[in-house]
């Protein structure tokens, strides 16, 4: 086998492996987690971590897998497809900036850290406000996924990053429920301990953008494979709904912007992996982001509407893939800025 | 409770009629249930109900001798539209709007007798069971069977997306009474207290996480005989008879209006007011909706004309739901990370873009989902050969 | 019958009228003028200035048919729907402005007089740079639809309007072929001999917009028409194309299109004969020309798609559809203009 | 002329090839046919296609024992690439990319020694007859026949879009020869010299106004018997065994990306580069197409691995036509008047809406419809039964 089948080797073995919290169709225990606190699993995240997800794409010199996002595109897009409500995406964003750091423990799931750095809505920018003044913390963090389960926080400030324990002194936490049955954090941080970190986030953050299009990539498969099972058992007028041209159509349409999310998802991880130049991951990371945003939430809007009544019952599951993507879709940055910071820099390629 | 009658308010100019019932919203609608975010259960709007009632304002289409108000077609719509300006919630209006019409045409002397008063007074609120888990889009092929035994109908079979099931005392259903006939041939109209042995109620949570719909479920519940409404076998085309300029109304631009005034809300607090692209967006949405009006008018017009409405008002239901879903689409687009909260944003009823683009989904769903108002469409308007 | 039902009534005869220059389904004519000079025929057009339809929209008290814009919607989408080339639209710009004076001859068809207004692309300015100074013009003006026929041009200057005979020294004439058949003339005047007007074009300008949009209505109603027709009877797969659940859907969106292009315009010209405010007289007719400009373009895009192969030949009819409707689009302000247009100048009515 | 073999060429690393390839076109190929904006006649490509033939480049794919370059797949896209890349014009090629592997597949020694020399050296030039006026989408339903009479095939019957059939003085055709057989399977495949008697050519004017398609009649045409390739009745497998790579080239993301620059060239003169609202659609239609690309290019990998196609690349097809249709759709709507504009804007080529928003039209019409590719990704891919 050359390298390159090699390559495609692993890849398939993170997929396989993805099973071991994904049980093929079972979303059971995903329903049975809505609404509660912390919203995950504590012995699945465990798991999750001896498996050495949160550093699959660090290099191994670094403690990683060196799988590149090429491996982690393929791990987030499975548990998009079964929905797994444990924040890997986080997670890996804290290894990628504390890897090297003596902090195993972190990174083994005994203690959970979650970057804590967005002050905007639908905003890139880490630190706008945030300060880190003599090992103290002050500020406020937005939309911070599953905070409520959280040992840690990284957070991003002026002066640079910083991490503070979760039951800090001067760290006040209050959370708003999510449409998927998961929260957001809002963290106001008064003068708080704070042990200083080298880094930033940069990287990270592009990262844990392009994973967040795969998990779309991921949810929108499994949600269009359900639809698909659907018109072919549903009956009506005496026969499966599968026959209407009209449905077949559509649902070739849906495959076919699936398949455009897969292909954009799948080439901005190869220029993350390959590529040096921080602009032209950022433009090929914008450009899969914008994408899966798009068409993750027009195949699960057409899901339900395909499912017909159904499928706007809370029973179905087909309704649980609507309401990831509908979380999922803005974050790390909505479709419409990543079409502007793509605009802003990207070459013009057309030469023709 | 207003100072005119129902007779004096029928016969006003329209100008006066539409004041007379705004100030009646004024003085009596109360204000909390303004533009609610869901649908409300009967014990929050049975006040409301009961004020309308004893105004004698609470059936505009009935016959006055019936208690109702006698309205035109019309004025009927003319007040429908000041109820919706004014953001009137919805009630359980299935007696008033479909099983009292129904009745008052086809009904016996004894039915209108029994059923007509309670429903003005409220003692019985009617739910509606037509859908089937298996027959939706094709209603036709529903299975729930009445099998005559004696003086009582025997009843078993299940009907899903009865509206509020769970406040009503009544159910009217379409059942299958001759299961050799040739789909609609079979089916009859009938009335069932809710009460009676072997019904029960699920309610199902729908994707707003709220239970306005149910599944009903009948195991060998026993109707007496002269519960049956018209002849048999023919509940088909009666309850066909009564879809009148009603379905105008699934093709009003209310909900698309009401959605484009929250997004222009939304878009200001996300500070996108001005952004260029948004605008053009917006003005889009703003141009669709303003020409969804002017179709819409023109169908009115047919109506205040007298003129039944024909198949081509499936195109008002196909074009205001789409547009909504549009609107809110764009509300989830620039929302940012705030499309994924399953609250109002600060707690402003205004500004919940996840709850409007969840209930705009299943506007192109209920009352014929568009795919089949495509099919009608071509059919009946385009008379294409098929 | 109400005076709502006479008013009907007569715009039901100026239907029927419209059908001495559009005899039923015969494109012939059409066909063989395209591409001539002037690209129309004179005696079709003086027959046209016979039945009084350039100040068709006039009041009686001005010479004209007392049928507002009412009235000549109901005609320009009669003559669009028939592809009439004959210069209505331009002309009834020229009838509004010469209302009243001495100048019957010119509305008689003895001569045409054609506005030319237009300096820049997609502009809806009618003087910018124009100059008329001591009886003579300077000035340069721009896609003059059917110029090569005028025999006298009605322009716009910036200290008002004025008339110059076609044949005038100092009046230099270029043409550009259209897509259509017709032309677009670029005119130069240097010092060219005018004779200065009263008046302005600003409702000329409007009413032509408006009629441009009722043209397009009539083009695609004929243009859906004929491909309803062709869906009926074409055969593939041992049954006609209109069986075809997917096509006949399609038919259903270009319905509700045309539908809702007929609503704008019609409401546009109520609001043009009853509304005296200019500002709500223009946004009716951004809102109508918008809608007509792409319902238009997309009916006859879609027209050409149904009709498959022979859709793309010269030879079917439909494709003239197409052609005209890219000319006439973007005249008197592309789709796009009358949006941004629309956002200035219409108040939100969406109290809700 | 090359200083290479082609040989030589195709032993290069891809990167040498690629260069050498690009020499080639910059030494050879006419300035003048650079992204000419209508199909052009053997009359203006004969020079071009002569220096190809001279140089042994003319026939990429064919074996080398043939005179073909036996390039491999992957190869064979690169040099395409190129071509494309370079602007060269499609010239009459249906001699080397459908008949010559035909007859290289299922031809007989004779047909090959004969025909294949004549094609390499441009002394024949082919085209093509599938279509037909009521075979359409439906092709099977062909009803041209070829009935066997002594050592001669009596052909009669019209063919339609028979691309450059004026150009041509042989045509290759599928045939009914037999009636009775069902759809597909009485279909052969015959070739017929232009220059016998009872064959017309007619020329159709297309939407753009030019005459690359024909219709052609063939009235009691007879034709040698040995003129038929491959088995009697199993043209139509023969065909369809020849669709290969080629499919991949439907979905070339050449016509998109040509088109999208001269949106832009269209936006600079119009004022409209730094427009907010122009910029946001313009950006939309380059992620469009950069996805496009990428997904080309994961097809394009099959080939290069060796991996044949399968009916997914479909999507590839439909995806294509329509982003260059929204292109220049988008081109017609900021052009203003000039949209209206039979030549291009002052002369210049790369100013032509109205022309590129015509030429788009037949993409997702040819090689058959988007309606008909998404039927085959419905069955085919997705596997919904049907």
């Amino acid at each position: 086998m050359d390298q390159a089948g090699e390559f495609r080797e692993s890849l398939r073995m993170v997929r396989d492996s993805a099973a071991a919290v994904v049980p093929h169709g079972d979303l059971r225990r995903i329903r049975a987690l809505r609404f509660t606190d912390p919203g995950f699993d504590r012995a699945t995240w465990k798991q999750i971590c001896n498996f050495g997800w949160p550093s699959l794409a660090l290099p191994e010199s670094e403690g990683g897998s060196g799988l590149g996002m090429r491996g982690f595109v393929v791990l987030a897009e499975e548990l998009g497809a079964g929905l797994v409500p444990e924040p890997l995406i986080s997670a890996a964003m804290a290894a990628r900036v504390l890897s090297g750091a003596p902090l195993s423990d972190l990174l083994a799931g005994t203690s959970l850290v979650i970057p804590a750095w967005q002050e905007r809505p639908n905003s890139l920018d880490p630190a706008a406000d945030t300060t880190l003044r003599n090992d103290r913390l002050t500020g406020r963090k937005l939309f911070v996924p599953m905070a409520g389960g959280a040992d840690f926080f990284l957070v991003s400030a002026r002066e640079g990053l910083a991490l503070v324990p979760r039951d800090a002194a001067g760290v006040m936490l209050s959370l708003d429920r999510t449409q998927d049955g998961g929260t957001f954090g809002t963290i106001t941080f008064d003068h708080a301990p704070a042990t200083p970190l080298p880094g930033h986030l940069d990287r990270a953050l592009e990262e844990a953008a392009l994973a967040t299009a795969a998990y779309l990539l991921g949810l929108s498969r499994r949600a269009f494979a359900i639809t698909l099972a659907y018109l072919a058992t549903r009956v009506q007028f005496g026969q499966p709904i599968a026959r209407f041209q009209v449905l077949r159509h559509r649902a070739a349409d849906l495959k076919i912007q699936w398949e455009l999310m897969r292909a954009s998802v799948q080439s901005a991880a190869v220029t993350l992996d390959l590529e040096s130049d921080l602009p032209v991951c950022r433009a090929a990371v914008s450009r899969a982001k914008a994408r899966a945003a798009d068409a993750s939430l027009f195949i699960t809007r057409q899901a339900i509407q395909l499912h017909g009544g159904i499928g706007y019952t809370d029973e179905a599951d087909i309704g649980l893939f609507l309401r990831k993507a509908m979380v999922h879709a803005n974050l790390y940055g909505s479709a419409s800025l990543h079409r502007t910071r793509y605009a802003a820099l990207a070459l013009e390629e057309y030469d023709a | 409770m207003p100072d005119i009658s129902p007779e004096a308010l029928a016969s006003l100019e329209e100008s006066a009629f539409r004041s007379c019932i705004r100030e009646f919203l004024v003085a009596n609608y109360p204000p909390a249930l303004r533009n609610p975010p869901k649908r409300l259960h009967f014990r929050d709007t049975k006040p409301w109900y009961l004020a309308l009632s004893r105004a004698g304002w609470l059936a505009p289409g009935w016959p006055r001798e019936w208690g109702g108000m006698g309205l035109s077609a019309a004025r009927q719509l003319v007040m429908i539209e000041e109820f919706e300006r004014h953001g009137c919630a919805r009630f359980n209006d299935m007696g008033i709007t479909m099983i009292g019409p129904l009745l008052i045409r086809f009904g016996t002397d004894a039915q209108k007798r029994f059923f007509l008063p309670k429903i003005l007074s409220g003692e019985h609120i009617w739910c509606q069971g037509y859908s089937e888990p298996n027959a939706g889009s094709d209603l036709a092929s529903l299975r729930t069977e009445a099998v005559l035994d004696g003086d009582h109908w025997v009843l078993n079979g299940q009907k899903t997306w009865t509206t509020l099931a769970t406040d009503a005392n009544w159910i009217f259903l379409l059942v299958r009474t001759d299961r050799n006939a040739k789909q609609q041939q079979g089916i009859s109209f009938l009335l069932v207290p809710m009460d009676l042995p072997g019904i029960t109620v699920r309610p199902i949570i729908n994707l707003d996480l709220h239970d306005e719909f149910c599944e009903t479920f009948f195991d060998t519940v026993r109707v007496p005989r002269e519960n049956l409404v018209g002849e048999i076998n023919r509940g088909w085309s009666m309850a066909k008879a009564l879809l009148g300029f009603e379905r105008l109304l699934l093709g009003s631009p209310k909900q698309a209006s009401y959605a484009l005034a929250r997004l222009r809300l939304l878009a200001e607090r996300m500070g996108l007011a001005d952004d260029p692209s948004f605008q053009d967006r917006y003005t889009r949405l703003r141009l669709d909706l303003a020409d969804h009006k002017a179709l819409y008018e023109d169908f009115a017009e047919q109506v205040r004309r007298g003129e039944s409405l024909g198949a081509d008002v499936s195109m008002l239901k196909v074009n205001q739901s789409e547009l909504y879903q549009r609107i809110t689409e764009t509300m989830l687009e620039i929302a940012g990370e705030n499309a994924g909260l399953l609250e109002p944003m600060g707690g402003n009823r205004e500004l919940h873009p996840s709850g409007l683009f969840i209930q705009s989904r299943p506007t192109s769903i209920y009352g014929g989902t568009n795919e089949i108002q495509r099919n009608i469409i071509a059919k009946n308007v385009l008379e294409l050969p098929g």
